[in-house]
């Protein structure tokens, strides 16, 4: 359906909400549609929409970067850099057999992990899929505890008995790290409701691809946190596949944030390679949240740059394709922004991403000196 | 003590409980307006109102993982599935995520929930609305399964499944709630998750029965006295997992005999196991083979003669000693 | 929200469809919408409006009832009154004790069953919940054979094995008769799916209550079927209460007729008491179906105007409810328009209520006089 | 005879059944255009096309009812789960549907389906991805369920399933994909669902292996022939329910001795079953108690030592048939 139909919808029902995350009247809403691939009955690939709107919002978003704390912006291209330079180690260190089981990389979609969590207040709550490395450091827990729990070594977050898909932090508020697609979105929609029985006035941000969304719990939870009015922000990652699948060839409808409205749910559509208009959407939302504790589907568009998992031979798409998709790097795209804004210096990025590298090399010293768990380990835990 | 029905002693506990702990919550399908289907949570929302006692959507899975989401941020929720048989809508939730949060957590998440509902067959409700799922749910490592049979065991386990702080499947029956019993009114009554039960003393013959089995056992084991003059003891492991074995043991060590009546179907069945585990205790003192009597191996019709067919009976049980004490 | 909101969508989406079931522009809706109780933002019930917009098509649909068979009509109002009549009796013999277990009446609801069913092929497909007595016998099912499964005899349509909830007929395409709630509407889809595999030319109607809408398998289908474009119409039999829970209390939207936008699927909200709108809407979902095998979602709303079951208490509404629903008898509507269009006469009714009289002491007696099954059956069907 | 993988027998078997029978079609996640997370379903749709391979959406308990529901109205699916894991989810249908479905109509509604995927552990999977199914499903009349541990009774029992009138549940195992066997060529090859294979001849003791423990117990029986000249029996059901029993009697018979290996968990499993039958059956020959091997009573830890000290070994077979033997 076009593009605009959806905008003009969403823009309607949440006043202050747009296809970009940054109000826009309707009227050039519908003429961009025109200029939508989509609208043109072309395939999925709308990157050209996609630029086109972060240019027109750029000159805009520049000044708000100027407003902005220093230290905050650096801290957030910071947690980008670091997270691509750690998950390029993993796959790297994968390649080399330090790292067993499934391994899913983060790569292409730092600013939505970035965007959205930074917003958050420490005390909020957070979990997420089995995609979950970057989202875990970004959340607080350190490279070090990381890379140890993908090593399967005592010194992982969870001791080694989760590995890849299963990062937790109790203290630092990441309820983890799951491995059934759509099952955290009934167990973040739970946690949402504890917060809301406890009056801490917490806000959970919970995470799920775009094809979890097929999952029958996605509509079961949304009914019941919009019923209930829990403080709970779904954010639909949609990188655009699952696995082999394309979104196109798994589910019947395109806009997913539309989805909200079976259930009279704010929400909004967000380019998920900008990572201002990923916050300025998450800030929307937490506002909602907080204030009438009403919840908020965010489908956040980026693209996954590297396969499903580190043993995806990705013949599912073409090179090409990626390579549009890669000209939006958000990295770069947050860079230029930063740069435009004379906030930072190229000197200043060679700096930020050499404090990464020692992170993560560092990280890998760790978790290699790391023991493995004492055999008694396999049956402590089982019951508390 | 207090003479009270199986449905009035649940209701007594999780009454107790809300009053005990402010982060105890009863959650379920028609558990609060309507004061429950089988009215277990019968004038709790009145008392409580809609924060402590909360009506769901009919969204099983869904509402499962409210109640594991929430026990993990340090809420106590009782997730009641209006019947068991529904609960395997929900069983994702109950054995992949409940069951494993603390071990996938290296120990860092606790999942304080108590799920409950009516197990095993009622009146003529027909194959969706009669399975026994202890075996189902008691395969999976993380979870802990209680079966009361009697009034005060349901307000005591309850009590102690509540103040658990792990995932919990509680079994009830829908045919015993109107069951009466002696209950202590002592508010701090609970029994301990894993202790067994001796219902009836006796020296020839153990029966471990379990939930609707134990009122036909102790029957069985009254007409078997009088008929042969053949003492029976009737076990009730209370606890299916973890299981009270050495109970069991130390009976068949002085009977060396022993029949398993239960509800479920019988493939992989609890009474399996207890058989595995006994022969693995007390081979030696085992002077016949351990008899079962499980629900028929088919799914449960609705037809009376059939249903009745279908389960186990004082009469099946009585045969089966017979048979294993070779009179 | 406002209903009339939700009416301009659907009428937006699938051309040809409306609020009750017949094209209405959206200015005289938007009219109504002001008189509408949910507008006013009072509880859900919207019976006047209802009965305001019935009057308003009455003439059309009178018009519309001289041009029909009359044959047609009469079986019509003969499978609504013989419904009543049966279920009045089921009530009276179950509390005889001759009837065990759950027993789900479908009084109130006689119009849904033949406004749907009437219109469809012989060689269509049927699935149901477990409110199913009726909608057997609609599809084909003799009384005798409905009565007796009630019965739990061997004259029963499963021979005793299946009871109130599962009446089954492979010969009439009657595919049962299911106790989970909202199952069936998964294995609607694929019996849906096997008539488009085997290109049959089948429609399925699947029907299912309001309250499993919101399981999660109401959404995985949806999708499902619009994404591979199979002939389902979803039939969602809104009688405003699952057991003690009304739709508000369990749904976080009002319009289930909308929730099909979520998947881009053609949809209608009808007046389920007015069996020609019913069948004028399903017309036009047959269709749909047979054109170019698209399915449709249907929200048909009704009235329970017994207890949920024989064992329902029932405290959870008020007797002033009921009344206001009564008012709008499907079965005394429909008498009245087809007075209104002379076709038939008070004589006539008499003629049909006696006939349906006779046909259920008929079963009543057959099913007293099967014997119950044999012992063996309990084994038998067990595996193939 | 040729010699494949158990991937490419199972791949076969797909494709001759396609071939033969218009009415069978593959569904499941990844299964086309991906062909299949583990390449069982490699090449079908390139040669079949959509209409008999198919991709679903993530719905498992959607994709599930479609095929109880093209069942019903004749056709014959295979649904693929990515790994019986995911299939929790689907458990309503498999169970409260298609199991049930035959019964509840009396007899009207066949619902011929295979459910097939990738069953017990992987490479460091972790807990919610590692579970061996069995006994979940096997407790329940109306299902048949199927455990191949060779390419030729991968293939052999996969057609059968295909031709069978019931729903079945047939476990695969992802590290045994890779292993290669003789297989019949004969398009009309199949092995006949409910009769086990004695996998190797013995006379001292029987060991009661499936899937993935068949290959570890041959090998424990080949070390154990040499270390202590004793010779090992090893019998693989390769259909669990309905379960070969007399063919596992009649070897203790002779042996007297029964070790079960099992990748499950153990609580109420498979090899509690087996053991009840044998007592059941047998119980006279038992020169000593059945031991029982099965996954270690946790959710199965990510770390390799943690998750190897979890698993059957071929030591710890070794172990349990000194301890059985007396040795
Ligand atoms: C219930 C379930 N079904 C299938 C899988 C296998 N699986 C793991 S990830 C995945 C794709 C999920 O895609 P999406 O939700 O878009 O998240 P993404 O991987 O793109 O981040 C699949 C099919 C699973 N883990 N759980
Ligand atoms: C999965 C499941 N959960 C709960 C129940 C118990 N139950 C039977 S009918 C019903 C209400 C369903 O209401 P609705 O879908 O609106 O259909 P109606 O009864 O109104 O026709 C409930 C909760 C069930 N049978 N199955
Ligand atoms: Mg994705
Ligand atoms: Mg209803």
């Amino acid at each position: 359906m076009p593009k605009a139909a959806t905008r003009q919808k969403t823009v309607a029902k949440t006043n202050k909400t747009s296809a970009n995350g940054n109000g826009q009247k309707p009227d050039n809403l519908a003429k961009e549609a025109k200029t939508s691939p989509v609208a043109k009955g072309l395939d999925f690939v709308d990157v050209d929409v996609a630029q086109a709107e972060f240019l027109e919002r750029r000159k805009s978003q520049i000044t708000a970067i100027k407003k902005l704390d220093k230290k905050l912006l650096r801290e957030m291209l910071y947690q980008m850099v670091l997270g691509r330079i750690f998950e390029e180690k993993c796959a790297e260190v994968y390649r080399m057999g330090k790292i067993g089981g499934f391994c899913h990389l983060y790569i292409g979609q730092e600013a939505i992990g970035v965007g959205t969590m930074m917003a958050l207040e420490k005390t909020d709550m957070v979990i997420t899929a089995y995609r979950d490395h970057v989202q875990a450091m970004i959340k607080g827990m350190t490279p070090e505890s990381v890379m140890a729990e993908l090593y399967g070594k005592e010194g992982g977050c969870v001791g080694g008995k989760g590995g890849s898909m299963h990062m937790f932090s109790k203290d630092l508020e990441f309820y983890g790290g799951h491995g059934i697609v759509g099952g955290q979105i009934g167990v973040g929609t739970g946690m949402a409701y504890a917060a809301k029985y406890k009056n801490t006035g917490q806000v959970t941000l919970c995470f799920f691809g775009e094809a979890a969304v097929n999952q029958g719990i996605f509509h079961e939870s949304l009914n019941m946190a919009q019923l209930w009015k829990l403080p709970c922000i779904y954010i639909c990652e949609n990188n655009q596949y699952g696995m082999g699948t394309s979104q196109k060839r798994a589910m019947s409808s395109r806009s997913i944030a539309k989805k909200a409205e079976a259930f009279e749910m704010a929400n909004e559509f967000v380019d998920g390679m900008d990572v201002m208009a990923v916050r300025d959407a998450t800030l929307r939302a937490i506002e909602r949240a907080r204030k009438d504790g009403s919840p908020t589907l965010l489908e956040i568009r980026a693209y996954r740059f590297m396969g499903h998992s580190m043993s995806d031979p990705g013949n599912y798409r073409t090179r090409d394709e990626i390579l549009k998709y890669q000209e939006r790097d958000p990295i770069v795209l947050f860079k230029d922004s930063l740069k435009a804004a004379k906030v930072f210096t190229d000197k200043d990025f060679q700096e930020i991403e050499q404090e990464a590298i020692e992170a993560v090399d560092r990280a890998v010293a760790f978790a290699d000196e790391s023991p493995y768990p004492a055999e008694s380990e396999l049956f402590t835990d089982v019951l508390a | 003590m207090a003479l009270l029905t199986i449905r009035d002693a649940l209701n007594e506990a999780l009454r107790e409980e809300i009053l005990r702990d402010e982060n105890v919550f009863v959650m379920g399908e028609e558990v609060a307006e309507y004061d429950g289907a089988y009215k277990v949570t019968r004038g709790l929302w009145k008392e409580f109102g809609d924060k402590r006692v909360v009506d769901t959507p009919i969204t099983e899975l869904g509402f499962a993982a409210v109640g594991v989401g929430a026990a993990m941020a340090g809420l106590r929720p009782v997730i009641e599935f209006m019947t068991w048989n529904f609960s395997i809508l929900a069983a994702d939730q109950i054995i992949n995520h409940a069951a494993k949060m603390l071990y996938m957590s290296g120990g860092q998440f606790k999942v304080p929930i108590v799920f409950r509902g009516p197990n095993g067959s009622a009146y003529q409700v027909s194959s969706q609305h009669s399975q026994a799922l202890e075996a189902f749910y008691a395969n999976f490592p993380g979870l802990k399964v209680v079966m009361p049979s009697t009034a005060a065991d349901a307000k005591g386990l309850l009590k102690s499944a509540i103040r658990d702080d792990n995932p919990i499947v509680f079994l009830e029956q829908e045919r015993m709630y109107g069951m009466k019993g002696e209950v202590p009114e002592d508010l701090d009554f609970t029994i301990p998750l894993g202790v067994a039960d001796i219902k009836r003393e006796g020296k020839d013959c153990t029966i471990v029965a379990r939930s609707m089995t134990v009122p036909l056992a102790l029957q069985a084991a009254e007409l078997i006295q009088t008929e042969f003059d053949v003492s029976v003891e009737v076990i009730d492991p209370r606890t299916i997992k973890p299981l009270d074995i050495d109970t069991i043991v130390n009976s068949i060590k002085k009977t060396n005999r022993l029949v398993i009546a239960e509800e479920s179907h019988e493939f992989a069945s609890v009474g399996a196991e207890i058989t595995y585990q006994v022969m693995d205790h007390a081979f030696d003192y085992l002077d016949a083979p351990v008899k079962r009597l499980s629900c028929a191996e088919a799914p449960m019709p609705y037809a009376k003669n059939l249903e009745a067919l279908a389960l186990p009976s004082v009469e099946k049980i009585v045969a089966a000693v017979k048979e294993v004490c070779y009179l």
